[in-house]
């Protein structure tokens, strides 16, 4: 087993990873950028060694660099997490070249699926059913034209090193088709370093559902059961659960299978995510292969009872698939929201800044992975998510209200987030039914007509709890609006005592 | 102890009273029975009429926020000076309006010119935050009369970033 | 289903039905004593009422306050927790008659199994194996020396009413009798009302092993699978795991059979407890039957995946248990940690006062069910219970990292805790042979080689960070030895600038 | 800036400097690569040569606990009077001793009364508190010259119970 791993990310994934490594008794490294010295996978690790500038290129996606950290305090493998250089092929071979144990497939199997058009084709050799599109990179905008013309509209542009909706666009209409077209190669290059966009057919409204596989170096690979990731904003996932509601046993056997022959063709080793496309008729498309650890990959582990993380680590250091697939044993029902610093009323723009106040659910079936904490300051260069906040239930229906309960506990002040999205998304009637796609959070009413009428009921408990605050506020300060007490750390009653003392009540 | 609140702009007057082992409370007047206990710094307890409610307090520059639960209240107090500069603080469609920076990041293109028409919902400015390209959009129909950034430039929340008139 | 539940208890387990409720879409109302006020379960609650003085006795023990409130508020249903009121027939009788359902067994029930002699009795005639000793509470002191002078030394003093360790007392000589009985009877009658004391042989170390059942109002009773309760302190329960290192599947079957009879002689409804003293052979016997949840129902909900508390309420509510006995599926470890507010380097004493600082664990596996937070005031009056811990895993090894790992993230300042402790036992080579016996505990050593060299080899870590502080202090104080900004919600720089500022660095 | 602290009564001589991008450290004269950040209020991370350590202050009466992981040091600084003084307080076998109360609690039973022999380790006092009763032992073999309390007395952390000399 390794005795020492360098975890190449930031935020939740980083400590996440930390967490499995301490459970394993292996020593835990953070890197961090000049914003991140006091970020919780900082606090969190055995050591941690800074790497660069905020800009992500200057320091999380240096390569060089973090080789360098990696070699000079004698880790034996690197985990990359999610996003970064996780899909980066350079970075698997760089890692192997400096003798480094990169955790996860090797360079050849993440080249081959990191680029989308390859891996169609690899793909459609061994006969796994595909979207119509192109199969190669876009050359030109005439070629673009040509080729939507053929297939017809909506087509969808997508960054062929991407993931994460970062390079997407949905095309209606020819007359979009140019400045789409750049402003996706302009997103691929920024987010990927690699312009390279394709082009296939869009199929409207739905459902995207992806299969877990893990794979070990000795040809062994099973399939750990589906995720329902339809729901998403800017193609960006928001709330993942498993089982799919959609899905039922023979279903999931087929993806299933698939996803094992699609793991299989690119000689995959390690855990990876077989995403699929399926329409309303149940057919499913293969969509890509996300040659890492996803960031939904909680729900699979709550309903299986494994820890995948600690399955990778395993894998990575040689180690044999601790079991069989007729040993997957899925129960319950699991689903994860993730918490995004953005402003639901406000667009759902980024909302960085200082944490002022932070409440985190607990109890039944909560589990949290996060990566901020109160006074912690959430920086502007990385992406939004905060916090995942995952929950399990004996099924469906009981998943959904304790998600319901863990949210009404979640409080975050100074920045904003959007769990009152998710709020709605609950008591959404076709959330509730299952009856979820993609369009699902485009066409969810923004108004909230419960929270409403909740905010105008309680409109008076607000001016009483204010009004306390002044009082409270006043008793130790003497005057009528300072920063008293109700700041500071006052004991329950003292307070009291102090305003009584001062005839103040 | 009497105390005017504002809650997000309607006004409220309490009459505040602790004796030993309890409040005496009137809100607007009317006796509520309520209890109040600070369980966390800005981190209320009310039961009011039995019903409990978790009132927590953030501060602004432009005042509190006083969330009851999850709900959250712009909140004034005690000073009705700034209650009525607020109503006086133009958000009508008349007249010229400001663009805002909704959240601090960098303005990565200018998608109009100075002095080009807008409409309603155009994009004008577009700043990236956080790896997402954020498209700020013109409030109104008009001209747009400044252009307050320079493409690359860093903004904070609430940065001017243009005019539309 | 019920509209509203009064929540008769306090602290953890309060907060726990608290969130069942709410899960289930039924009002909670909490009730509290003066002491209480700002305790979590009332800030949790949906109603709040107080009902007296600090003394248990004026407050959480008053049957007609409670009663009142319940009626006041139209609560149509009582949940009684563990403790307190839980295992009171006179209560559950009161409930009946005042048409508030008791969430629990029948007054019935509760008296046969609340008498221990009577519960013997009854046990007896039913086939189910027993420690020798006397079926009846002692009448007097000859009678205790009696009794024990024919079964021989050492005897087990037992509360009838008990529970929980309360008036127990272990006596190895018969000269030890007489203060023992009059302890145990003290002790008795403080804790439930009742100084009935009855005497049984003591077997030495034995393993305390507990079966879940759970009954509906239709004669349909099953078990859920075993805890493993053997480590114990004074009698009190310190860490539970499910399932017990100890039993196999055929062993499962025949306690979970044997709980069931008990459960069915007793006419037993809704969630129970079979407890078993089992010796080194696995011989196992009956000790009692706890008619009401369990401190650590949360490690069986842990390998079920199902909610006890859920269920008792639809149980209650007068629905059919949900599943059979064929449908339990146990999948995986679990262990609880009970957090007590107690001093480990001084003798266990308790440690009540003020929650200075509190960090709770997160993440994979991870599970706290509390009662506390930080700044607020454990008082004296109650159990020094703060918290539950309750991690699973793969299996038990895989547990037992993890728990250690979410150990390590638990921190709490102003009170003192038994966490170090659980750091001792997770390093002990039996622990994690799984041979662990009730005298487990007592024959840990106190020492901790660990954690003294680390203390050690840390000393100077200490010192700069001492130092630190002193510099964060002077910063914008300007003194010595001020109050200053380390305290207050300094940003994680701005300290720096100011230190700069006034040439401090 | 220099600094003297003593850590379970070792003393710590530091120097501590910061410029931009980082701490220059001393302990006892000799250089330590560190670098320190305040997280939140009275937890601080430090990275010293390359390890991450959290530690964290909690103020006492009698001086600061500091908390490195879950390890606790009894911490006192830049006073070093008070270091002697410490040094000076009586804590051997000789002389009367003082029984203490280590928890706030009621005092439920007295088990001998005064100018009794008492042994080392024998029970003086029950102090019941969150519903257990706990047995207050005498430090030392001798007589119990003082009962400072009665039987259902409250009593708080740190009072007198009784004497033994």
């Amino acid at each position: 087993m390794f005795k020492k791993i360098l975890v190449a990310n930031r935020g939740e994934i980083a400590v996440r990873v930390i967490r499995a490594c301490r459970e394993l008794g292996i020593a835990s490294v953070a890197v961090f950028s000049n914003v991140d010295r006091a970020a919780l996978h900082v606090l969190k690790a055995d050591e941690a060694y800074a790497i660069g500038a905020a800009a992500a290129s200057e320091s999380y996606l240096d390569i060089p660099k973090i080789l360098e950290v990696a070699q000079r305090c004698g880790a034996d493998a690197i985990h990359p997490g999610y996003g970064f250089l996780s899909e980066n092929a350079k970075f698997a071979q760089a890692c192997a070249d400096a003798k480094v144990k990169f955790i996860g497939p090797s360079a050849a199997s993440t080249e081959m699926m990191g680029s989308k058009t390859r891996a169609r084709q690899e793909m459609e050799k061994a006969g796994v059913p595909f979207v119509p599109g192109t199969s190669r990179g876009l050359e030109s905008i005439d070629q673009a034209k040509k080729v939507a013309a053929e297939i017809g509209y909506p087509v969808m542009l997508k960054a062929a090193a991407g993931g994460g909706g970062k390079g997407m666009r949905m095309v209606r209409a020819a007359s979009e088709l140019p400045s789409a077209l750049e402003a996706a190669r302009s997103e691929a290059q920024r987010a990927f370093g690699d312009s390279e966009v394709y082009l296939e057919k869009a199929i409207l409204n739905p459902r995207h559902i992806e299969m877990q596989v893990i794979g070990d170096e000795y040809g062994n690979t099973i399939y750990l059961g589906e995720r329902e990731c339809s729901l998403q904003r800017r193609h960006q996932k928001v709330l993942e659960e498993a089982p799919s509601p959609l899905v039922d046993p023979e279903m999931r056997r087929r993806m299933g299978e698939v996803a094992v022959r699609v793991a299989r063709a690119a000689a995959y080793c390690n855990a990876g995510t077989v995403e699929f496309l399926v329409d309303a008729e149940k057919n499913f498309y293969f969509l890509e292969m996300n040659t890492r650890l996803q960031v939904e990959h909680p729900v699979t582990e709550m309903i299986t009872g494994l820890d995948l993380v600690a399955l990778q680590i395993r894998i990575a250091a040689g180690e044999k698939l601790s079991l069989k697939q007729e040993e997957v044993l899925v129960r319950g029902h699991a689903m994860e929201c993730r918490i995004y610093a953005e402003d639901p009323d406000n667009n759902y723009f980024p909302s960085p800044g200082r944490i002022e106040m932070l409440t985190e659910p607990a109890g039944p079936g909560v589990r949290l992975d996060s990566g901020v904490y109160a006074g912690w300051t959430v920086p502007i260069e990385y992406d939004p998510l905060l916090a995942k906040l995952i929950v399990s239930g004996q099924d469906r229906p009981q998943t959904i209200s304790r998600l319901a309960r863990a949210l009404q506990e979640f409080f975050v002040a100074g920045i904003k987030t959007n769990v009152s999205l998710f709020r709605r998304v609950l008591a959404d009637e076709d959330f509730l039914a299952g009856k979820i796609d993609t369009g699902f959070l485009e066409r969810l009413p923004a108004s909230d007509a419960g929270a409403e009428a909740e905010k105008k009921r309680n409109a008076d408990v607000a001016a009483i709890g204010a009004a306390v605050f002044v009082v409270l506020d006043s008793a130790t300060r003497g005057g009528s609006n300072g920063g008293g007490t109700a700041d500071a750390r006052a004991g329950v009653s003292s307070w009291k005592k102090a305003a009584r003392a001062e005839g103040l009540m | 102890m009497i105390c005017k609140v504002a809650i997000d702009g309607t006004g409220y007057r309490l009459e505040l009273d602790g004796e030993s082992g309890g409040w005496r409370c009137r809100v607007n007047g009317q006796e509520v029975q309520m209890d109040a206990v600070l369980a966390q710094p800005n981190v209320l307890s009310l039961v009011i009429q039995g019903r409990v409610y978790q009132v927590r307090r953030e501060r602004r520059d432009s005042g509190w926020r006083i969330w009851v639960g999850d709900i959250c209240y712009a909140t004034e107090v005690s000073d009705p000076k700034s209650l009525r500069s607020r109503k006086l603080r133009g958000d009508g469609e008349k007249g010229p309006r400001q663009l805002l920076a909704p959240m601090p990041g960098k303005v990565i293109r200018l998608l109009l010119s100075e002095n080009s028409p807008v409409e309603a919902g155009q994009g004008v400015v577009i700043v990236e935050a956080m790896k997402m390209q954020n498209e700020i959009k013109s409030p109104k129909k008009g001209t747009l009369r400044r252009l307050a950034v320079v493409e690359g430039a860093a903004v904070n929340a609430g940065d001017v970033l243009a005019i539309v008139e």
